[in-house]
């Protein structure tokens, strides 16, 4: 009964003129989202320093698609070479996601367009 | 509506049906004029139980289902979400993001948290097999704090 | 989902609650994959046979509860809503809106008629108390009809 | 548990030039809604020639709430003088209510300005 989850890949020119590789989720992120999610990131190209994941098209996510979510920012961490932006969470995932302290390691943005005007 | 009415769902043990039980338990909390925020919290809150009802209480067993209770009274909504397990007894804990992101944590284990944080009321109660809970309260009369 | 995985719900006797049981169905038929257009058929039908169980077969009777059960299988979505009367053996007539503009049909009496209009099957069985049930089924590989 | 019937009047002028009569429901048409809907049925100017219903807010519609629609159709029917046309209906209640056959007698707009440019 999980529903599964999307994820597309695109890039954007921010504001700063630096290159931003967007990932785009849609569907489900739930605990079978490991895969998905986590194989999308690594399918970056190494040299994407400016990385924004986009919830707009997400249905559901639950805690533990949020662990995920914190896995692909240590990850990140680790490689300390990238910058991590979320935009797209309605209102009451800003609120969760904050809760759970992942705005210390991520920014959190509204949309696409004022994500693209900080990197 | 009646004070006391109750609704309850049996749900089987499988990932997935936790959704099943937050449009339930969001369409009593719209019935009794919550706002949409609350009803949010709340879907949250439920689908984390029921999850945690699924996985741990139940282990996916797929004989055995997960019992959702919900009772309206005047100026709250009460969710039960009843497993087969022994419970727990352990307080939920506030994640640790730093220990996390150095892998000094599981990046999981914030399902008890959030449903302490999001309603007003969350009680775990250890009980005989079929008879362990959680127990959540939403208050109409909290909906300004 | 596994087949034949089924929810149970059991709602009070009172008017209102049947919007409780169409978004429990309308979750499990979203979860399934129907699109919004069923979902709307599948409510709407949900509704009546609740009201119909808590008006007709159960009087409104506050001690009695209306049951919805919802099984789904690879290609259907099935859903029996049960009450505790004597059932009906009538088969739904469609109404005459002519008759009715000319106060010679009761302007009501089109709920059965709704029922099996929107679903891909509508049977009504009469049973011993507490046995009766409709049951309804909407089908996937009728989508597209 | 059942919500209440909402009923705001107002007027609105027509592409012919008709004065028309809007009522306006929310919240749930069901078997509560009777003296709602049809106490401000009774409350219209009795001059009012032309009456629109609007659904737009409307949240949920049951069929004992038609048939209280069908029973204001009768009543406008018997005076003989008043033409009732409805607007802001979903398309499955646009359905629901052909079904029944409600648009024999009340004349079936996607919204307000397609219902007053056809009166
Ligand atoms: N219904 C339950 N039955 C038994 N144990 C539970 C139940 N709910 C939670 N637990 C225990 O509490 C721990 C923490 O739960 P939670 O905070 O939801 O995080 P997670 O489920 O991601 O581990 C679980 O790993 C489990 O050991
Ligand atoms: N669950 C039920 N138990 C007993 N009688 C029923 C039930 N459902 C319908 N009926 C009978 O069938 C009649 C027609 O039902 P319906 O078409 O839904 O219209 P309405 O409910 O508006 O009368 C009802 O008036 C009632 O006599």
């Amino acid at each position: 009964m999980q529903t599964a989850t999307r994820v597309t890949q695109r890039t954007a020119t921010a504001a700063s003129g630096n290159t931003v590789s967007i990932l785009a989720f849609g569907g489900d992120i739930s605990s079978a989202s490991k895969d998905a999610v986590l194989g999308a990131y690594h399918g970056l190209n190494e040299a994407a320093s400016h990385v924004l994941l986009d919830f707009t098209g997400v249905d559901y996510i639950n805690s533990s698609g949020i662990a995920i979510v914190i896995q692909m920012l240590l990850e990140a961490g680790k490689a300390g070479t990238q910058a991590i932006g979320i935009f797209g969470l309605s209102a009451h995932f800003q609120k969760v996601f904050t809760m759970v302290g992942i705005n210390k390691y991520a920014a959190m943005h509204k949309d696409e367009a004022t994500a693209l005007a900080a990197v | 509506m009646r004070n006391g009415s109750s609704v309850q769902v049996r749900l089987p043990s499988e990932l997935g049906f936790e959704k099943v039980a937050m449009s339930t338990a969001a369409s009593m909390a719209s019935l009794m004029g919550f706002t949409e925020d609350r009803i949010e919290d709340l879907k949250t809150a439920v689908a984390e139980a029921c999850i945690n009802a699924i996985e741990h209480g139940n282990q996916m067993n797929s004989g055995l289902t997960v019992g959702v209770v919900l009772s309206t009274s005047e100026d709250r909504l009460e969710v039960k979400v009843i497993d087969d397990g022994a419970g727990v007894r352990a307080a939920p804990h506030a994640p640790d993001i730093d220990r996390k992101m150095h892998g000094d944590e599981d990046p999981r284990g914030m399902g008890m948290f959030l449903i302490q944080a999001l309603v007003d009321e969350a009680e775990w109660y250890k009980g005989p097999p079929g008879k362990s809970f959680v127990r959540l309260v939403i208050r109409l009369d909290k909906e300004n704090e």
